[in-house]
């Protein structure tokens, strides 16, 4: 067994001691007995660290869809993007791992100048001024941002396009149970959303909305113009929140330049693994009339006692553990490892890495797409224009064909599923800068062979 | 006598230079990015992205070289306490010690290069893992089925609401109201808004336990149900569990346990076994998955059998002798789902690093988890008695809550300053201004890790300060002077808002 | 102006608390390991080790939890200026940043888990590597073939000279000196020791180069070769070496080149094309491969055709067309070699590095960094012209050697004084005390990797000194008081000698 | 391409025109044109870092023997250990990584106290009260402790037992090409060493050695009896020296408990990756009588000038870098890194940890030994007891017996080789804690298909 509790037997028995106390079972006195284990946990006894890294190792055998051993063209919201070495040793720091929130300043100025550091860049490139510290992801991002704006416009009618990741949508749909808010969905129309046409007779009418968000590029890959939603905003005084990819903000206008209230977005592709999933990082920039009503940590400037620049969470006032049932969100361990690894990441890429990182996914994209296409029978789902990801429909249905691809060393993409009108016959592809031409080619022989 | 885990020596942060931030340091031309040679032509981004949406000016980003990256961040790292640096007695954190092992988990390449989307017949053994955590945390808690969703504790109590929101409206009578008691944690109360809910607080009695008396009198059937911490937030255990159970239940309530305190419990009683319906886990602190500065953590909540149908989904889920597709593991969604409350399926590397951490210690591991934690903090308030006050004078369970009251009053000194002033003495400090039900509450949580050496100078240390308070505070309430920093305007920080290096005002401002 | 990787902040080394030998912090019966469940009996030690050879008590070794032994290795770490941390400019020693990915190579399952003595069939990949590598430095010194047995620098000139001296004896003409300049190494004197030379010293004349007429005076048909390093120690071009060849050659004698200034010369000119016979690299220096402290390093020995038969073996070898086995790659002793330098095949891991090194740059990018490293030198001579005196004004290469004795006449102030301070400035010091040919040496080497705002720091931080000492000497004597400890007493370690926990004198001695 | 420097164009222009300098090729002005490399480098183009790593990847894949694809019962002075997740996270600080040999003792204390622990657990270990901070590996720890012992003795005649390790027997005879020491080897019989016969006329006659060396358990696995190497000593004023194995050193009579006058041995056992042979870690440790001869740097406590602790490395006086010619070894760089992995790992692993190692290792060898001595054809190659290693004989030369066994994912072992009798027909097994039961089953029945 393994254990990392440094007490010997004779410890025990000394502190037992000094407790006065006959045995450990004496310290669950306040237990009452009737409610106590008989018998133990029901698992099985400890094993030493060798064998539990053993059957790990194991479990993670077992998952074929691995990018060292799969080519993976899936992204839908999680990218195999560059995860450089540098990144990987500097955010495994193990004062940056180990270490608590940083609420005593003067010895967590380390964490605290990283995420100063990371709040500078994501405002940046949300193209707004003010941005926190984290949030879990990018649905919870786009949770909260439905929150601020129903509260900003103190109207609880959320229009959001279909082009919003799906998963978010509905997590934002799971919240607004409790909250109450009233979430519509607007369909997209190949591959731009429908919003209602402002000209038409009794739209809004008299129930306008109070929030309306947009994804950019959406969930299929399309950019689409923002100027409609930020319409629909400016006439009903609705907040706009717009899902942005940062990865594709190093070639597309800002949403703070589209007119955004609210950036919100997904961090991950900015040095955090793929991870089946998380711990991911939730992006959320803002304005300065938003600034009381942000969720979630804040660093802010200032300076010791002795003048010298020092960071510290401030305006803390918004946060549940001050504010309790009247804060801004509940929020508190937010994703603070993985914004200190996305400013590494972004301190290695640069004002010219990430524009050369958009550059290669937005060329790679366009040669596969364009290769797909060739296949017969393989359609563009879309044709607003693209830069990461993809859409294309299917002669097979998606997951056949995900299956087929899989067996070849693909991981094939995405099927987009019943959502979409015609999704389960269409797939989304994306390719990111780390996408060879061999590995298209050899990707687009497959799905040819695969289709037929 | 040398203390190990705790002479966590100050000396990563007494660096009294500023470390300039990388925009500083930034210079334009610089570079520390390579990619792959793919092969594609090269196309413009003119030729890439249209007009209208072309970005006019590239994202000012920091321009570094590598080795300069690498300089900023490290020093940057050494200006940081944590853990593996020494001890965090920090209540209501768990901050125990980290096994290096279960970073070794998560680096897995099986494990941290798998996409989410991926079909499920080529991420068997992330469901089965998945699976596998579920089945643990249920055995623990005595639950009957869980979602691993919820990214952090918060999460899951907001989780835990809509899921006995669901409940009450399935059973056709949605109720107003959920109580807490005047203890609870911050995110109890944001949360039940969160769900939908208004807060009733009830206060503690002279035990520090929920009163009675006050319970009943604020139990309705307008009641959803009650959110509690046992060991509660003091660290005593509300021994009336039983009774609160049957109270609540018996008005239609259901029982939420707030997880934060599980490392007291592990083996020895369950929340199931106490009355509970819903149950969060905070797996960064129980299950010694690193907070990394704040984050990320994993919040699963795990509930009783009728509340099954209403869990998040998909699940991952066993199938029983293979589906339809001969897969072993595969996805579900429960009949009455409240839905998604996570964009995938949890912090997975976090949950497998768990996992990890529940296999090493084992059914006898964790029960001696708790009564390590239980004994280290039992010894520490019996260590302490005369030195400062215990709040509740009475056995604690994993934590102790002592009150520097009197040493305000007396010389001026209070909670935060004793707190500040550890720090010089290689600790981290306690929790402070919190339970709001203490005056001046120093919240002390050893853990389990922490050996009778670095207990025993961590009372001495307190001791120490103690003496200091009185012969003369300023060495306390103007501690700490040997930090990077020395006390952080934190006033200032809030008035004068400098949020990114953007809104620094212009030098000599 | 900021200085990315010079304002080394001193952060983490500025603390005053000792940490505890690991002897002090254990505690019997604490334990960290854990072994694979192995399945076999449990047997005995006493059945196992017959009674002649069992060890009546077991080694003392200390006795820690996992989480001390980390936070006591965390806390040492924290005492330790490196590389990560800011700049080394010290000269010789080319510390230079050393790239992460390299970290990420010599990590490989595929090569940090193969066994040394697996057949060859099961390390085509080891081979192919070696190989490749081989041939790389051999293109970079314009030789004809090199073994990577050596293990460091002066392992390396060992090689060397036993090649020396195979090569004299198989001429049938042993010989008996080796002639070496007054500014070399300390290893290259021990070196012609053991390879059963004398040492013949000749002098530097006022350029700071082999002194032509002095070296002709010694050149006799005793002389078994010369050992340069070209630059030589000073930072200087030999630009005499043709001459020098000529006239060794001429005596039948042979050229060694002491590869430790590499790095000023990639791809500029090569060691072959000077009339070097011999060439040892320390790739710890000129590719970056970390020096750990103090080690690992890799002395890789490249030799010109005619002494190839004597290098040591087994030597990794390209088969043409697959030998017998249909191997691409198999293992070869040459024909006369002088036998193994090692116990296997040497550093491989960091053979691993600098071939990811190599690769990374390209022949592009190793003649940039020979271009920026004599760049920097020179322009760190330049601005400190008329702060500190240069001991050759003239240009240097990659490296610049300053002398303090005019300070140390002035104010007593020496060249160790000088680098104690720096200390406190962030840098680490230069090297002092050598080369021996200058008095008050102070050697500065910036290396590439260090930006122009990192040099100007460092300038600035020297002239600072210069200042403080003509103000107040006793600030840079007794210097440095804010590093983890203050000056060490070196004499008093030697005179009583505690070089195990074990010597210590009793507390209170 | 990659490059690790900062410097722009327009740094490296501003920098010349300081310099007065036209372009960087006037930096070089004292190369004789002539010497001047023409056309560069005969080396490719610079490529990025992740397309360096594949190619690295490439060749490590290329291995097939590796000890997460093939279970491995190979020695032979290199051991498949184990080396917990522990001791790689703590060695890989960077701190110890990049950092410099500790000549400022002010800022290099952890490193310094590392090594100084590190000493003491190696002088612990060989029962002998002084330790240096590590040489190259166990070949040159041979080498330097024959240096040692020519010149303490004043005499150049080594003995040699035949169980010291081949290669580094070969090592020294490369070194003594230069020293001029004479080298002489007995055999060893029945896995012992068959030193002359002290009751034999003339023995040792009028070259008595200055040095004894044996190893402890040898070459074979075997553990001698080393007081017949004690008593040639004790007979000639010669230096013994035992080149012990520090893993069995948790089981065995220490080399000081022998009576050794220098113990060396391999390091790469205490949380060093096998690597294909480097960097290792050489042992030395002595006694008091050849302090001032001891090779390579010592660290030794002292204290700073307000009387702390502090630690230096120290009688430098007998090193190259001071006493040049007349130093004591030509050893500068080291293997300090190893030397701190060695002292963490044994941290990690304490009193019990070792014992327990040893156990482990010595009834899994048992248990493997004793099964494939019931394979028909396979013989015991000595009779001597062993703890972790052994040698059997095989109906099949080894090679060709190997080159099966890895077909069927095993390293099977280090063929004996033409030095020993017999050996080309003889291998030599080691199994350490690693090796499991079903392992060792596994193996034992390819063992048995294999040799018919
Ligand atoms: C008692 C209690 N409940 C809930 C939480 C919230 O958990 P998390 O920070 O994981 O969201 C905390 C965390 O500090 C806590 O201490
Ligand atoms: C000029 C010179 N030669 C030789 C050496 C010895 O190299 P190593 O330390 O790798 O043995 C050094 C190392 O400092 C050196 O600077």
């Amino acid at each position: 067994m393994t254990t990392y509790i440094p007490h010997t037997g004779e410890d025990v028995a000394d502190m037992l001691s000094f407790l006065g106390l006959a045995s450990v079972d004496d310290l669950f006195e306040a237990v009452p007995d009737a409610l106590r284990l008989a018998g133990g946990l029901g698992l099985p006894p400890g094993r030493g660290e060798p064998d539990v890294l053993a059957e790990l190792e194991e479990l993670a055998a077992a998952n074929r869809a691995r990018t060292d051993r799969m080519v993976c063209f899936a992204g839908a919201g999680a990218y195999d993007h560059e995860i450089p070495a540098v990144t990987r040793a500097l955010a495994g720091r193990s004062e940056f791992v180990t270490s608590y929130t940083p609420y005593q300043p003067e010895v967590a100025q380390g964490v605290l100048q990283a995420v100063f550091e990371f709040q500078t860049m994501v405002a940046r490139l949300a193209g707004l001024p003010i941005a926190n510290a984290s949030l879990y992801d990018g649905a919870s991002a786009v949770v909260e941002a439905v929150n601020l704006g129903v509260a900003a416009s103190g109207r609880p009618v959320v229009w959001l396009s279909q082009g919003v990741h799906p998963h978010w949508r509905a997590t934002a749909a799971t919240a607004a149970a409790g909250t109450g808010h009233d979430l519509r969905t607007f369909p997209l129309a190949d591959g731009v959303t429908a919003w209602p046409d402002p000209s038409a007779p009794g739209v809004p009418g008299d129930d306008p909305p109070g929030v309306v968000v947009v994804a950019y590029p959406n969930y299929l890959g399309c950019l689409e113009d923002l100027a409609p939603a930020r319409a629909w905003c400016d006439r009903t005084g609705a907040v706009l929140v717009v899902v942005a990819d940062p990865v594709a903000a190093g070639l597309l206008r800002s949403g703070g330049d589209w007119g955004a209230d609210v950036v919100v977005g997904e961090g991950q592709a900015f040095g955090t693994p793929l991870g089946f999933g998380g711990p991911y990082l939730g992006l959320f920039a803002t304005t300065q009339d938003h600034l009381r009503r942000l969720p979630g940590r804040l660093v802010g400037e200032t300076v010791d006692t002795e003048g010298r620049r020092a960071y510290v969470t401030t305006l803390r006032t918004r946060e549940q553990d001050i504010r309790r049932e009247k804060a801004t969100s509940n929020v508190c361990t937010n994703q603070t490892l993985m914004a200190v690894t996305a400013a590494i990441q972004l301190g290695w890429l640069g004002t010219s890495g990430l524009v050369e990182l958009g550059r290669r996914c937005a060329v790679a994209t366009r040669v596969t797409r364009d290769a797909l296409l060739a296949i017969d029978g393989v359609e563009p789902y879309a044709s607003a224009p693209v830069v990461r990801e993809f859409a294309v429909r299917t002669p097979v249905p998606a997951a056949v064909l995900l299956e087929r691809l899989a067996g070849e060393g693909f991981l094939g993409g995405v099927a987009l599923g019943e959502e979409f009108p015609g999704g389960e016959h269409a797939l989304l592809v994306a390719v990111t800068e780390r996408r060879t031409r061999a590995e298209v080619d050899a990707f687009v022989a497959a799905v040819a062979r695969a289709v037929t | 006598m040398s203390a190990p885990g705790g002479r966590a020596t100050s000396a990563p942060l007494l660096g009294r230079d500023e470390e300039p931030t990388i925009f500083e340091l930034s210079k334009a031309g610089r570079r520390a990015w390579s990619f792959r040679t793919g092969g594609f032509p090269e196309t413009d981004v003119e030729d890439l992205v249209p007009a209208l949406h072309r970005r006019p000016d590239p994202v000012d980003l920091p321009e570094v070289s590598e080795r300069d990256l690498v300089a900023h961040v490290t020093r940057l790292s050494s200006r940081q306490f944590s853990v593996d640096l020494g001890a965090y007695p920090l209540g209501s954190c768990t901050m125990k010690y980290n096994p290096k092992m279960c970073d070794a988990v998560a680096a897995l390449p099986g494990l941290a290069g798998v996409h989410p989307a991926a079909p499920a017949s080529t991420v068997q053994g992330w469901l089965a893992l998945l699976v596998e955590l579920e089945e643990a945390l249920c055995a623990i808690t005595g639950m009957a089925g869980a979602t691993l969703q919820p990214a952090a504790g918060a999460a899951g109590e907001l989780t835990g609401l809509l899921l006995m929101r669901a409940w009450h409206e399935a059973q056709g009578r949605p109720r107003h109201t959920v109580i807490i008691p005047d203890s609870a944690h911050g995110t109890n109360p944001a949360s039940v808004t969160l769900g939908g809910y208004q807060v009733v607080t009830v206060a503690s009695d002279e035990r520090g336990c929920v009163d009675m008396a006050a319970l009943h009198r604020v139990l309705d059937d307008d009641v959803a149900g009650i959110m509690l911490t046992n060991p509660n937030t003091l660290g005593l255990f509300e021994e009336d569990i039983a009774e609160i159970a049957a109270a609540v239940h018996g008005v239609g309530g259901l029982l939420y346990y707030d997880g934060a305190n599980l490392n007291a419990i592990l083996g020895v009683v369950r929340p199931g076994d106490m009355g509970f319906d819903i149950v969060h886990m905070n797996l960064h602190k129980t299950f010694a998955t690193p907070h990394g500065g704040g984050g990320p953590g994993a919040g699963p909540v795990a509930v009783a059998e009728r509340l099954l149908p209403f869990l998040p989904g998909p699940r991952p889920v066993r199938v029983a002798g293979g589906d339809g597709d001969g897969l072993a593991y595969d996805w579900q969604v429960p009949s009455r789902s409240i839905g998604r409350v996570h964009g995938w399926h949890g912090n997975a590397l976090v949950l497998a690093r768990a996992l990890a951490y529940i296999r090493a210690n084992g059914a006898d591991g964790l029960r001696r988890v708790a009564e390590t934690a239980v004994l280290n903090a039992n010894w520490l308030r019996h260590r302490l008695s005369g030195v400062l006050d215990v709040a509740y004078d009475r056995p604690c369970m994993h934590e102790v809550v002592f009150s520097a009251q009197r040493l305000r009053r007396a010389y001026g000194v209070k909670a935060s300053d004793v707190g500040k002033r550890l720090l010089e003495y290689g600790f981290h400090a306690p929790t402070v201004a919190f339970p709001l039900v203490v005056d001046e509450a120093l919240m002390v949580e050893p853990t389990e890790t922490e050996s009778p050496e670095t207990l025993e100078a961590l009372a001495a240390a307190l001791e120490a300060i103690v003496s200091e308070a009185a012969d003369d505070a300023s060495v306390v309430t103007g501690a700490p002077t040997s930090t990077p920093v020395g006390r952080v305007d934190e006033a200032r920080a809030a008035r004068r808002l400098v949020a990114t290096f953007d809104a620094r005002p212009p030098a000599g401002d």
